[in-house]
C-alpha cells in the first residue's frame, strides 16, 4: 500500500467523492484558488473548476448557513473551516440549523453537510485559535462528529462523512497532515461509530482519538518496555456515534482506564467516557478512570508551555502509572 | 489621491420617506401587467388565502388563550397580503423560507390547516409531528423550508436553497423573509454580501411592520430605510407598501423574475403592520405604540379589507360571495381546531426519532456505535 | 423575611447595584422601554434611566462584545440575553474575547462583565430556545458560571457576579421566575464556590444545579416517604468554580450519587461531575455515579413529550431506586 | 405608495475609484493644518517610528526564519505610515485596539521593541509574558487594547471602548482597526450599526490592503468601495491612500475631532498595501498577485521612502540624519532580538496564572471552590 499523508489521503477522499457524486463540492476561505491555508485542497480548484471548489468570504455564519440550505435542495457541501475554532462565529448555524432542522421539521429534511477543518493546539497559535470543540458538538444530538488520527481513517472517515445523510464534523489536526501512513489504493470507507484497538493489551486501556491516539500509542510502548505497563490502545475515530462496546469490552479485560484527550478537561468529552466506563463496568474497576487533557487554561502561546500544556508522552506516563497504583 | 467624503444621500432618502406617506396611491397596481393577467378565480384565490389566514389565526389565538397552544404564537395578522401575493407568483422552482412568524407563508404555499393546527396543538398529526410548534412549520414538499425561530437565523439557507437553484441549473428562486429588526444580525448581513458576491437567485423580503417585540424601527436601526443596506453591496432594492396584495405582487415580480433570468439577488422591503403584541404573550403592544396607529392602520390599509373592497369594485366578487368564503374558511379553521384537538400526541418513543436520517433509515440493521446517550 | 419572586430577587439584586456603582449598567434586547421580555428588569428604566438601561438592536455578537471593550475601561456591564440560547450567534466575543483577553494580555486585562438570561426548557419553545449552555461554558477557563435555583441565590448570586472581577454567566430560569422565596432585606450577597445543602440524608448524594435542585428535592422528599431512602440534595450553585468539596464529603458519607441537570447528556456538566467523583471517591462508591438528563434529543416542542424530556420526578425517583440497587 | 428605485450608484462610484488610480495627488496634504502646526522635532518622529516598525519586523522576520519565533507572523511591512500617522493623532483619551497584524501599532504607541520581540519569542518578559504570541500584543497602560486573532472579533470590542469613553463622559475615540477582508465579518457589520445608532465615538479604520490571505478584494466583498457601506447604516466615510503619512493623518484627524468632539462614529477606507505573504507562512503570495503590483508599490510608494523624501526635500531632515536614525532602529531591533533570546521561559506554573482576576489577586485566602480541572 503506498505511503501517504494525511493531507494527502483527506484530499483523496475529497477528489474521489467529487468525481463520484455531482453534488459534491467544497466551500471555504482559500480552500480553491489558494489549494487550502494548509493545501488539503491542493490541485483541486485546477482539477474541477469553480463550480466544485468555492472560495468563499471571511463569513463563516454565511457560508456554513448556505450550504445547509443548499444540502435541503440535494447539494452535498464540504464546508471547510480554516481552523475548527472559527466554528465559534458560526455556532448557530451550524449547532441549531445543521442539528435542528431535521427535527424541527419532524423528520422532512435532512442536512447532509461535512464541516471540516484542523482542531488542535501544539502549533503556537494562541487560544482563540487552538479549540477543539468536538465536545461541544458532540452534546447536541443531530451532530456527528469525527477525529481521525491517522491518514487511513481520515480518509475512509471523510468518504463516510460525505456520503451520509446527516451532518458531520470532520475534525482534523494541522500537526498530523504532514506524517504518513499506509493507504489503499481502491475505493473503501470507515463506518462511523466504529473504533479501533491500536495496540492490544492487558493491564490498562487508553481510551484517546486524534492526534493523541497517536502520542497515547508511543506512551504506550514506553509503558510496557520501561515500566512493564502492557497497555491497550483504544482510538475512538468516531465520537458521536461512539463505539461503547469496544471500549467497555477492554476496560472490562484491563480492569483500569486512562483517558487521553486535547480537550481542555471541563466537559470534555472524555469526562462523558469517563461517566459511561463508571457506569457501565463499575464491577471490573480495580481504580478510578483518570484522564489526561490540556492543562486547564487558555490555551498558551510559547512553544515550550503549549507543548507541556497538551498531553504529551510525559504526562500520559505519569498518569498511567498514577491509574496503575 | 482625492478623499472621496461622504455622498449627502439624506435628500434622497428622505424623498422615499415622503412618498411612503403620501396619502393616496400614485400608481394603481391593479393595471400592472402581472396583475391583469389573472383570472378572476386567481384574484378570488388571492382574497381566500388572505381571508384564510386571517381565520385561522384568529382561531389559534383562541386555543392559545384556552391552553391549548404552548410556548409562543406569533400572529401575521395585518401582514397576509405579503405572503399571499409573492407566493402567488411561486413557480415549481421557486422556494420560501421565513422566520417563526410563519403561519401566512405556510397556509399560502398550501398547507392545510389541519397540520398546522395539529402542530401548534403539539400533536403527531402536525406538520411536524408536534416537535417544531408555531414557530416551526415545514412543507418541502410544497418548496417550504419552515418557520425558524433564531432571528434572521434562516437568511443563510435561504441563499444556499438559491445557490443550490443555481448550482442544478434550474430557472427559479429563493424568497427569504424576514422581519425589520432582523436586518441587524451579523448573519443577515454577511449573507447579502455573499449573495452578491456570487450572484445568486435569492430574493430577500423584509417585512417591515414597524417593530421589533417592543423596539421601533427608529430604535434598532441607523438608518431608517433598511433595503438601502443594498448598495453598500451593490445590490438592486426596492421599498414598497405590503397592504395592498396587487402592489405586493408588481414588484416582487419584477425581484423574482430578475433573480430566475440573471440569477441577481434583490432585497425587497415591504411595509405593512401587525396588529397584536409580538407575540400573544406581548401584553404591553399598546404602551409602545398608540392604539391610534393600530387604528388607522386597520381602518385604512386592512389586507382582507383592502383586497375585498378591489374585488367588489372590480365586479370580480359580490358581497355574498365575499362573505360564503369569509364563512368557509372560518368553518375550515373551526374543523381544524377540532382536528387538532381530536388528535394523539405522538408516543414518547418519537422523542428520540427524527434525530438522525441514518437512525430513521436503519433498513439494513447495519448502523454502528452508540447514538444516544441518557443512562 | 419578605417572600418575593425569583424575578423579584433578580431585579433588586440589579437595581441595589446600579445604586451602589456608577459603572454597573444593564444592556440587551427589550430591557429598559419595554421592561424586559420577561419582565425581570421591570420599573428600572423609569428608575435609572437610559444611561443606566440600555436597549439593543437584535445583534448579541456585536453588542456582548460593546460589553466586553467597555469593561476594559472600567463599565461592568450587565448584558441580558434574553434567552440564554442566542449565546450561540454571540460565541466568539464571550467565549473567546470575554474569557481570554486576560490570559492573552499576560494578565493586563480583566473583564467584569456578568451575562445573564434564561437558560432552560419546559416551556414548549423548542429546540433553538430551550438551551442550557453552562456545560460549554465551563469547558473555557477565564469563564465563570452560576445557577440559581432560588431567589435567596439568584439575588445573591446575581450579586456577586456583579462584583466579580471575572465575566461571570448567571443562568435564570423562566419557570422559577414566578415562585417565590424568603429573601433578606439587607445586602447578601452568595459567594460563588459555595454549594448548598438543601437537604440532609445518609443513603443517596442528589446533585443538581438551577430549576432540576427544586424538583430534586421534591423528588427526595417522595424517595423518603414512600421508599424509605435517605436522600442528601446538594445543589451546586456555581459550576464553576466548583464546591468539589462539598459534593465528595456529601457522596463520602452516603456511598452513592445521582447527578441530575436538563442539559443534553453528552458532555453535559454531570459528566465532569460524574468523573470527578469516581476519581476522588472510589473507594466510598457503592454503586456507579448515575444521571438523569434530558432525553438525548433535540428538545421537544409538544408540551407532554417536553415535559418528560426534561427531567421530572418521576424520572428521578426511577433512576435513584436503580442507583440504589 | 410609490417604489424606490435602486439609486443607481454605480456612476459616483466609479468616480472614486479612477481617482484613486489618478496619478499624481489632487491634494498637497503636507499644508494642511493639522500636518503644518508639527515641529520639526515631531515630523522626525514620524519618520523615526515608520522606519522604526519596518527595521523590527525585518528583524523580527529573520528570527521567525531561523525558528525562534513560532505560529504565525503577520508583517506590516509596507503599511507602516497608517499606524504611525492614526497613533500620532491620539490624546489622552484617546484608544485603539486592531487585529493580529499589530506590531505596527504597537511600536506606534511607545511599546518597546524589547517587551515586543520577546513576546513573540514566548518568553516571560514579553509584554503578555509569552501568553499571546505575535497576534497578542497588549498595552493597556498606553490604551492600547491589543491585537486579536479572530477576524473582525475585535470590532465590538473597538465600540465598547468607545462607549465607555461615552458612558464617562471623556472627549475622546476609540481607534478599531480591521482589515478589508474583516469587512465580511457579521460581527462588524452589526457593529457599524450600533456604533451609528447610539452616537459612540468610534473610527473604524479599515486597513485596505486589497487582498485578505490570497483573496483580492473583489473576490470577497460585492462593492468594492467598502467604506460606502456606512451609508446604509447613516454614518460618515472616506477613502484615502495610506502611504503618505500626511494624508492619513489630515483624513483621519477629522474623524477623529468629529468623533470627540460630536460622539459620532465614523468609517475610514485606507488603501495600502502589504509586501509580504499574508504571514511569512504564505509562500504563495506571487502567485494571487504579480512581482509588478508589489514592486510598483515599493517603488512609488513606500512609507518609508515617501516620508524620508517628503523630510529630505523640505530640509527636515538630512541624509546623513535618516541614514543615523535607520541605524539606531536596526540596533533596537537587533538588541531586542538579543534580549529576547536571553530572556526565560516563563515556568510552568505561569500556564495556569492569568486565567482569573480573583485567583491572581487573592490576597485575603478567601477563593471558594475549585477553579481548575485537571485530575
Ligand atoms: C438571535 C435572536 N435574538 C433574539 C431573539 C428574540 N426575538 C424573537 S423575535 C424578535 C423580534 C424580531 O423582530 P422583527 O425581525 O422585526 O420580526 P417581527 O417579529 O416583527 O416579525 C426577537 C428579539 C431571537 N429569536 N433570536
Ligand atoms: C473568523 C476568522 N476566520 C478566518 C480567520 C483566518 N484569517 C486570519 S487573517 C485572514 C485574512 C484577513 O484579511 P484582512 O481582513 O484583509 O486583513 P489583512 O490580513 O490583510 O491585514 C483570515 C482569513 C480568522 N482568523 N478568523
Ligand atoms: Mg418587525
Ligand atoms: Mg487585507
Amino acid at each position: 500500500m503506498p505511503l501517504i499523508t494525511y493531507r494527502e489521503a483527506i484530499k483523496q477522499a475529497l477528489d474521489e467523492e467529487i468525481l463520484r457524486d455531482e453534488n459534491v463540492c467544497i466551500m471555504g476561505e482559500e480552500v480553491a484558488e489558494y489549494n487550502g491555508a494548509y493545501k488539503v485542497t491542493e490541485g483541486l480548484w485546477e482539477k474541477h473548476g469553480d463550480k466544485r471548489l468555492i472560495d468563499t468570504p471571511i463569513s463563516e455564519a454565511a457560508f456554513s448557513g448556505l450550504a445547509i440550505g443548499a444540502s435541503a435542495l440535494g447539494i452535498r457541501p464540504v464546508v471547510e473551516l480554516m481552523f475548527m475554532s472559527f466554528s465559534y462565529v458560526a455556532i448557530d448555524q451550524l449547532f441549531n440549523n445543521a442539528s435542528f432542522c431535521r427535527y424541527m421539521s419532524g423528520g422532512l429534511m435532512n442536512i447532509p453537510i461535512v464541516v471540516r477543518g484542523p482542531a488542535n493546539g501544539g502549533t503556537n497559535v494562541g487560544a482563540t485559535h487552538s479549540h477543539t470543540p468536538e465536545n461541544m458538538v458532540a452534546n447536541h444530538p443531530g451532530l456527528k462528529v469525527v477525529c481521525p488520527s491517522n491518514a487511513y481513517d481520515a480518509k475512509g472517515l471523510m468518504k463516510a462523512a460525505i456520503r451520509d445523510n446527516d451532518p458531520v464534523f470532520v475534525m482534523e489536526n494541522t500537526l498530523l497532515y504532514g506524517e504518513k501512513w499506509e493507504v489503499p489504493e481502491e475505493d473503501y470507507i470507515v463506518e462511523l461509530g466504529v473504533a479501533n484497538i491500536l495496540k492490544e493489551g492487558t493491564d490498562l486501556t487508553i481510551v484517546s482519538h486524534g492526534r493523541c491516539s497517536m502520542i497515547s500509542l508511543n506512551a504506550a510502548k514506553t509503558l510496557e518496555e520501561i515500566h512493564g505497563v502492557s497497555v491497550e490502545v483504544v482510538d475512538l475515530r468516531s465520537i458521536r456515534p461512539l463505539d461503547e462496546e469496544t471500549i467497555l469490552n477492554s476496560v472490562k479485560k484491563t480492569h483500569r482506564a486512562l483517558l487521553v484527550e486535547e480537550n481542555k478537561p471541563y466537559c470534555g468529552v472524555d469526562a462523558q467516557i469517563s461517566h459511561i466506563i463508571q457506569l457501565k463496568a463499575f464491577d471490573y474497576l480495580d481504580a478510578p478512570v483518570h484522564r489526561v487533557s490540556a492543562i486547564d487554561a487558555p490555551q498558551i502561546y510559547a512553544k515550550e508551555l503549549e507543548n507541556w500544556q497538551i498531553p504529551n508522552e510525559e504526562r500520559i506516563i505519569e498518569m498511567a502509572l498514577k491509574a496503575m497504583m | 489621491m482625492a478623499t472621496t467624503k461622504k455622498k449627502i444621500a439624506v435628500s434622497a432618502k428622505k424623498q422615499a420617506q415622503s412618498n411612503t406617506s403620501m396619502p393616496g396611491k400614485s400608481k394603481n397596481f391593479a393595471t400592472a401587467p402581472i396583475n391583469e393577467s389573472l383570472s378572476n378565480k386567481e384574484k378570488i384565490d388571492l382574497y381566500r388565502t388572505i381571508v384564510g389566514i386571517r381565520r385561522f389565526e384568529e382561531r389559534s389565538l383562541r386555543a392559545y388563550n384556552q391552553g391549548k397552544i404552548g410556548g409562543f404564537l406569533h400572529l401575521y395578522i395585518g401582514q397576509e397580503s405579503v405572503a399571499a401575493g409573492i407566493v402567488s407568483l411561486m413557480g415549481k422552482d421557486d422556494h420560501i423560507i421565513t422566520a417563526y412568524r410563519d403561519h401566512g407563508h405556510a397556509l399560502a404555499v398550501g398547507m392545510s390547516m389541519n397540520e398546522c393546527m395539529a402542530e401548534m396543538y403539539g400533536k403527531h398529526t402536525g406538520c411536524s409531528k408536534g416537535k417544531g410548534g408555531s414557530m416551526h412549520f415545514f412543507a418541502p414538499d410544497k418548496n417550504y423550508w419552515g418557520g425558524h425561530g433564531i432571528v434572521a437565523g434562516q437568511t443563510p439557507l435561504g441563499a444556499g436553497l438559491a445557490f443550490a437553484l443555481k448550482y442544478k441549473g434550474l430557472k427559479g428562486c429563493a424568497l427569504t423573509f424576514l422581519g425589520d429588526g432582523a436586518v441587524n444580525q451579523g448573519s443577515f448581513m454577511e449573507t447579502l454580501n455573499l449573495a452578491s458576491l456570487w450572484d445568486i437567485p435569492v430574493v430577500f423580503v423584509i417585512e417591515n411592520n414597524g417593530y421589533s417585540m417592543g423596539t421601533s424601527l427608529k430604535r434598532s436601526s441607523a438608518a431608517e430605510n433598511l433595503a438601502h443596506r443594498a448598495e453598500g453591496f451593490d445590490m438592486e432594492w426596492e421599498v414598497c407598501d405590503g397592504h395592498d396584495v396587487y402592489e405586493v405582487r408588481e414588484v416582487a415580480n419584477r425581484a423574482m423574475t430578475r433573480a430566475r433570468e440573471k440569477h441577481k439577488p434583490f432585497l425587497l422591503e415591504i411595509r405593512t403592520y401587525r396588529y397584536r403584541g409580538h407575540s400573544v404573550a406581548d401584553a404591553n403592544h399598546e404602551k409602545y405604540r398608540t392604539k391610534e396607529e393600530i387604528e388607522e392602520y386597520k381602518r385604512t390599509k386592512d389586507p382582507v379589507n383592502v383586497i375585498k373592497r378591489q374585488l367588489l369594485d372590480d365586479g370580480t366578487l359580490t358581497e355574498d360571495e365575499a362573505k360564503r368564503i369569509d364563512q368557509e374558511k372560518k368553518d375550515e379553521a373551526e374543523a381544524s381546531a377540532k382536528f387538532a384537538e381530536d388528535s394523539p400526541v405522538a408516543p414518547r418513543g418519537e422523542i428520540q426519532t427524527d434525530v438522525y436520517w441514518e437512525v430513521d433509515n436503519d433498513t439494513e440493521g447495519n448502523l454502528k456505535g452508540r447514538y444516544f446517550f441518557n443512562d
